[in-house]
């Protein structure tokens, strides 16, 4: 017999199963690639490598105006291009003393909370998607389409947006918009107690999801995690409550909070935001004040030097944007504090020990998109 | 009427076998009669997977408030035979470092042991190819084979993604093959027989879901359970589990390769309903009531071979209206499932029909 | 003992739930002719009408005797965050007076997102939004379009 | 904890550290050598519990480049930006705050791939978005490339 006379490399030591899921991946929802590291169905640690669609957003926004830069924030998390909007909007209404019109704010918030209906429509059609049950996924999509038809008929994008502009909004509300809305609020409270019927009841759903990617309150503050997956652990995050804006100081909502911290924790609560965002709509959309859909804006806007930071909730958590200006009319540096680039760094850690299927199952939970990510 | 060879087909099949014995020597009327029967079963074959492909698409398409396909022919129905004319000139991909053998073998040992249990099911009085003592005993073995191509399909392909769902088919089929045996077992405690023309035979009264009390009932829903778990379907379809391991184990396989795989899986849910229909539905017998003669009769009429037919065609509709409802399961839970829940059911279950027939309490 | 009739209870609702989902898709295969939502789109083709908003691409709207209302100022060029505009303009002398007056409205739908600024700066309300989404082409190049029509010139009534 | 206080409070830990107040913020400049250690102090001391790190940007001012801490106690309700600058542009480097805060891995990496800010005791420092042999750092405001960057202007 041949003796071994090389020493042994790290490699043969311990030999690892590596499985790259993604870039191509039924389940990352986009180019998102995990380097998994498996011991046999357990994951032993991941490793996110991001880049694949890195467009360099930051860097484009030091070239454009602040009303141009807003088309850019559209395509952070598409999911929530209405919030992302608001947020460049209500640094400069705010830096430049603008009064916006109580219309505007309340356009906005109506906008903002049908958007976040929207995502979480998405969402919830993904997450049973990932799990295996394909039906949930065209329920979605169904109830969805509403949203975007009403987004179509005033602000012209069903996906992004661009509605707001600094000192208020691109066009008024189409005529149609209060009815159209009304009427979805009635049809969807109906669709979502069959949501529940269909999915969160289900005990395979329920095994699958309970107990599995636990994060503790501590962890979910230490890794920044916001939006209903830090609420889902306990952490009160939200922006809507803690720094209110717009028109949220004129509505009642309860922020929604759980402890469990798992998987169906998050779950429920991005369900229970469904409803709250509907009670939200309902107390303004019969109330929206009559005048003019925005202020009066000076034709070329320009920030005094200085550094400006706002956070808005987006779908999936606190949006920071940290804006540098050097005074002239296109800002010196702009930092997009992302929520889902900072869901992401805990996704190692919570998933280490669960199973391929559970990181499915995790990573649905979290509600990743990838754009927010790369920028 | 009862006389027609639509209601019994052992004459039929018995003239046919009759006139190639007295036209032809012996060796050339059977080889005459495989091929007949083989060209029939192949006819067969291909016509219940595209029905069967094109149902499963319409099907989950109105549960999900779709169309389903509506393009070729008139409501779509050309649609599969479309997809099959796509498949057939796709391009096999070869993959490097591949074991080819094994990787070009897989799909072939798949289809195979599909098409070899189709054999011994009883489509109606007198029509089927082969009528075995240990009929029910054959299919199981027989359709219990279509996992090696499975495994080897996995081990093969060179991809970890579908060693993984390989690995994960074998962990199910081989605790699975369990309940199926044991929930097959009670009927076959019914009725004394493993023959199934005889199982078929011993239901004419009445179906061994009705006559077998609340056991049978629950020896018919571990079947079905345990059999939609066999056939790789959701929520049991881990071993493709398209949104954990891509397609499992049939990542790599392209083109009639993967038809392969395709054609196999709708045949191994038509032949495990057919199993569930022989065993518990009364296989082709028609629907008795006792004490309703006028209906009892009017049921007769209805040829046995819709009976069968439409027999399957429910049992299939309820495993696909499991795959659309149903989230998947985790490879653990499919586990547990089995050993902590339907095994031990199905064993005291078991017990309760050997005393059932013991006492002679069933009808 | 309690565990057994644990057990038996967590069947029991395990397989209830099931059933409820199940009442849920088979309640949606029933009724499937009133629910179903999907459009038959190339089919649909003549009477599927875009919301006026839609943004479909830009265009510039010409009266019925071949006049628009751009006067070649440039803000729309300025404005845009992708240079998906582009005015080429020559100074002509009317009535004694030099006056711009565009040459080529370019517009590059390829680089377009649809942000709006152009339509919203327009001094004159020249540019607009169309309601066209079928926008593929085989060719790059044929994205590239002339927004003001051949031969058109300048209204001199104000847009109402 | 009022910005007074803090103020006091981060000059008894810090000796060289200078303060700013915006309308939001109170901003604290601290050099890169103090920043772990104020940043340690300033997260576990009760008073103050800085334990939400909502914000890591890197910004380039032209002689040396910077990171800002943007920080929040989920207790107190308090915030402050702690900014520092690195020393230089060729080599820059900072002390990585992963070890207390778990969630600034990924930034850190971020901006050491669009900033080229090295983080020293990093776990994993690597090219986040860039591939592995890019050159330069895009986000600094020296960068130039001919071939990616259309100027529009």
């Amino acid at each position: 017999m041949e003796e071994i006379t090389k020493p042994l490399t790290g490699l043969e030591k311990e030999e690892e199963y590596f499985i790259n899921m993604g870039p191509q991946h039924p389940s990352t929802h986009g180019v998102l690639r995990l380097v998994v590291s498996l011991q046999g169905e357990i994951v032993k640690h991941l490793d996110p490598h991001l880049g694949y669609i890195h467009r360099g957003i930051e860097k484009m926004c030091e070239k454009d105006t602040y009303a141009q830069i807003i088309h850019l924030t559209d395509r952070l998390d598409y999911l929530s291009a209405h919030m992302n909007n608001e947020a460049i909007c209500l640094i400069v209404e705010d830096v430049l003393e603008v009064e916006v019109p109580e219309r505007v704010k309340y356009i906005r918030t109506i906008m903002a909370e049908l958007q976040r209906l929207n995502s979480h429509q998405l969402w919830w059609a993904c997450m049973g998607m990932d799990l295996g049950a394909l039906t949930t996924f065209f329920y979605g999509l169904r109830d969805r389409e509403h949203i975007l038809d009403i987004f179509e008929e005033t602000c012209g994008g069903r996906l992004l947006l661009s509605y707001n502009t600094p000192g208020g909004v691109m066009y008024d509300l189409h005529p149609n918009f209060q009815q159209k809305v009304k009427d979805f609020i009635k049809y969807f409270r109906k669709k979502l107690p069959e949501y529940d019927r269909l999915l969160t009841g289900n005990v395979i759903f329920q095994n699958r999801t309970k107990g599995i990617g636990i994060l503790s309150k501590e962890d979910a503050i230490n890794y920044g995690i916001t939006g209903p997956s830090g609420r889902g652990s306990g952490f009160s995050c939200d922006i809507r409550k803690k720094y209110p804006y717009s028109a949220y100081p004129y509505v009642k909502f309860n922020e929604i909070l759980r402890e469990e911290g798992d998987s169906l924790s998050r779950y429920k609560v991005r369900i229970d935001e469904m409803w709250e965002s509907m009670n939200i709509i309902e107390q303004l959309i019969d109330n929206i004040p009559e005048g003019p859909h925005t202020a009066k804006m000076k034709p070329v806007l320009k920030l005094p030097a200085g550094e400006y930071f706002q956070r808005v909730e987006t779908s999936r958590g606190e949006l920071g944007v940290y804006i540098i200006s050097d005074g002239a009319k296109t800002p010196y540096r702009v930092k997009f504090r992302s929520p889902n680039m900072c869901n992401l760094s805990v996704l190692d850690h919570i998933s280490r020990g669960a199973k391929i299927a559970d990181l499915v199952a995790i990573g649905a939970s979290f509600d990743f998109v990838i754009p927010d990510i790369d920028r | 009427m009862k006389d027609l060879w639509i209601y019994d087909f052992t004459s039929l099949t018995a003239a046919i076998e009759s006139w190639l014995e007295s036209t032809f020597p012996p060796f050339w009327a059977v080889t005459f009669e495989m091929v007949i029967i083989g060209l029939a079963f192949l006819l067969f074959y291909a016509l219940t997977g595209l029905i069967l492909v094109y149902a499963e698409r319409r099907i989950c398409a109105f549960m999900q408030n779709r169309l389903g396909p509506n393009r070729v022919g008139p409501w779509g129905v050309f649609q599969t035979i479309a997809d099959f004319i796509k498949l057939l000139m796709k391009e096999l991909v070869r993959i490097k470092e591949a074991d080819k053998f094994l990787f070009n073998l897989a799909p072939f040992i798949v289809i195979i042991a599909s098409f070899m249990a189709i054999a011994a099911i009883p489509f109606a009085k007198g029509l089927h190819a082969i009528d075995f003592n240990i009929g029910i005993f054959y299919i199981m073995a027989v359709s219990a084979m279509g996992v090696v191509g499975i495994l080897l399909a996995g081990w093969s392909s060179n991809n970890k993604y579908s060693l993984i769902g390989a690995i994960r088919s074998g962990a199910q089929i081989v605790s699975y093959e369990l309940s199926v045996g044991l929930a097959l077992l009670s009927v076959v405690i019914f009725s004394g027989t493993l023959q199934l023309s005889e199982i078929v035979e011993s239901q004419a009264d009445a179906w061994w879901i009705f006559k077998g009390h609340i056991p049978a009932i629950i020896a018919f829903v571990v079947f079905l359970i345990a059999a939609t778990a066999e056939t790789n379907r959701g929520p049991f379809d881990l071993a493709e589990a398209e949104s954990e391991l891509t397609a499992g184990y049939h990542t790599e396989y392209s083109g009639i390769k993967f038809a392969f795989f395709f054609l196999a899986e709708y045949m191994n849910m038509f032949i495990v309903a057919s199993i569930a229909v022989t065993v518990f539905l009364g296989g082709w017998m028609p629907l008795h009531f006792w004490g309703f003669e006028s209906f009892n009769h009017i049921m007769d009429f209805i040829p046995p071979v819709i009976w069968y037919l439409g027999k399957t065609a429910f049992v299939i509709f309820l495993m696909m209206w499991f795959k659309w409802t149903f989230p998947r399961l985790r490879i653990d839970q499919l586990l547990t499932l089995e050993w902590k829940y339907l095994l031990p059911i199905n064993l005291v279950n078991t017990v309760i029909i050997a005393f059932l027939t013991m006492m002679k309490w069933h009808f | 003992m309690n565990g057994f009739i644990n057990y038996i209870k967590e069947i029991i609702q395990g397989v209830t739930t099931l059933l409820k989902g199940m009442s849920v898709t088979g309640k949606y295969f029933v009724t499937s002719s009133k629910t179903i939502v999907t459009q038959k789109y190339p089919e649909n083709r003549k009477d599927l009408v875009m919301y006026d908003r839609f943004k479909g691409e830009v265009i510039m709207p010409h009266t019925d005797n071949n006049k628009h209302y751009c006067t070649g100022c440039g803000i729309c060029e300025i404005n845009c965050p992708n240079g998906s505009i582009e005015i080429i303009a020559r100074t002509e002398e009317v009535d004694g007076k030099k006056k711009k007056v565009i040459d080529k409205h370019i517009y590059h739908l390829s680089m377009c997102t649809m942000c709006g600024l152009c339509v919203k700066t327009c001094p004159s309300d020249a540019l607009a939004f169309g309601q066209a989404f079928e926008h593929a082409v085989f060719d790059r190049k044929q994205l590239t379009k002339i927004l003001n029509k051949p031969g058109s010139v300048l209204t001199k009534e104000i847009k109402e | 904890m009022d910005n007074a206080k803090l103020k006091e409070l981060v000059t008894g830990i810090v000796s060289e550290a200078s303060f700013e107040e915006s309308k939001q913020f109170l901003t604290v400049t601290v050099s890169p050598a103090q920043l772990h250690q104020l940043l340690k102090s300033l997260k576990e001391r009760p008073d103050t519990s800085f334990d939400f790190l909502f914000c890591i940007s890197g910004v380039d001012i032209q002689d040396k480049l910077m990171v800002v801490y943007h920080l929040e106690s989920t207790a107190h309700g308090h915030k402050i930006v702690l900014k520092t600058g690195t020393e230089n542009r060729e080599k820059p480097e900072m002390e990585s705050i992963v070890d207390l805060y778990k969630g600034a891995e990924l930034h850190e990496n971020e901006i050491f791939d669009l900033f080229g800010i090295v983080f020293n005791g990093h776990p994993n420092l690597r090219r986040m978005f860039m591939p592995d042999d890019w050159n330069g750092y895009p986000l600094r405001k020296d960068y130039v490339d001919e071939v990616n960057i259309i100027d529009l202007s």
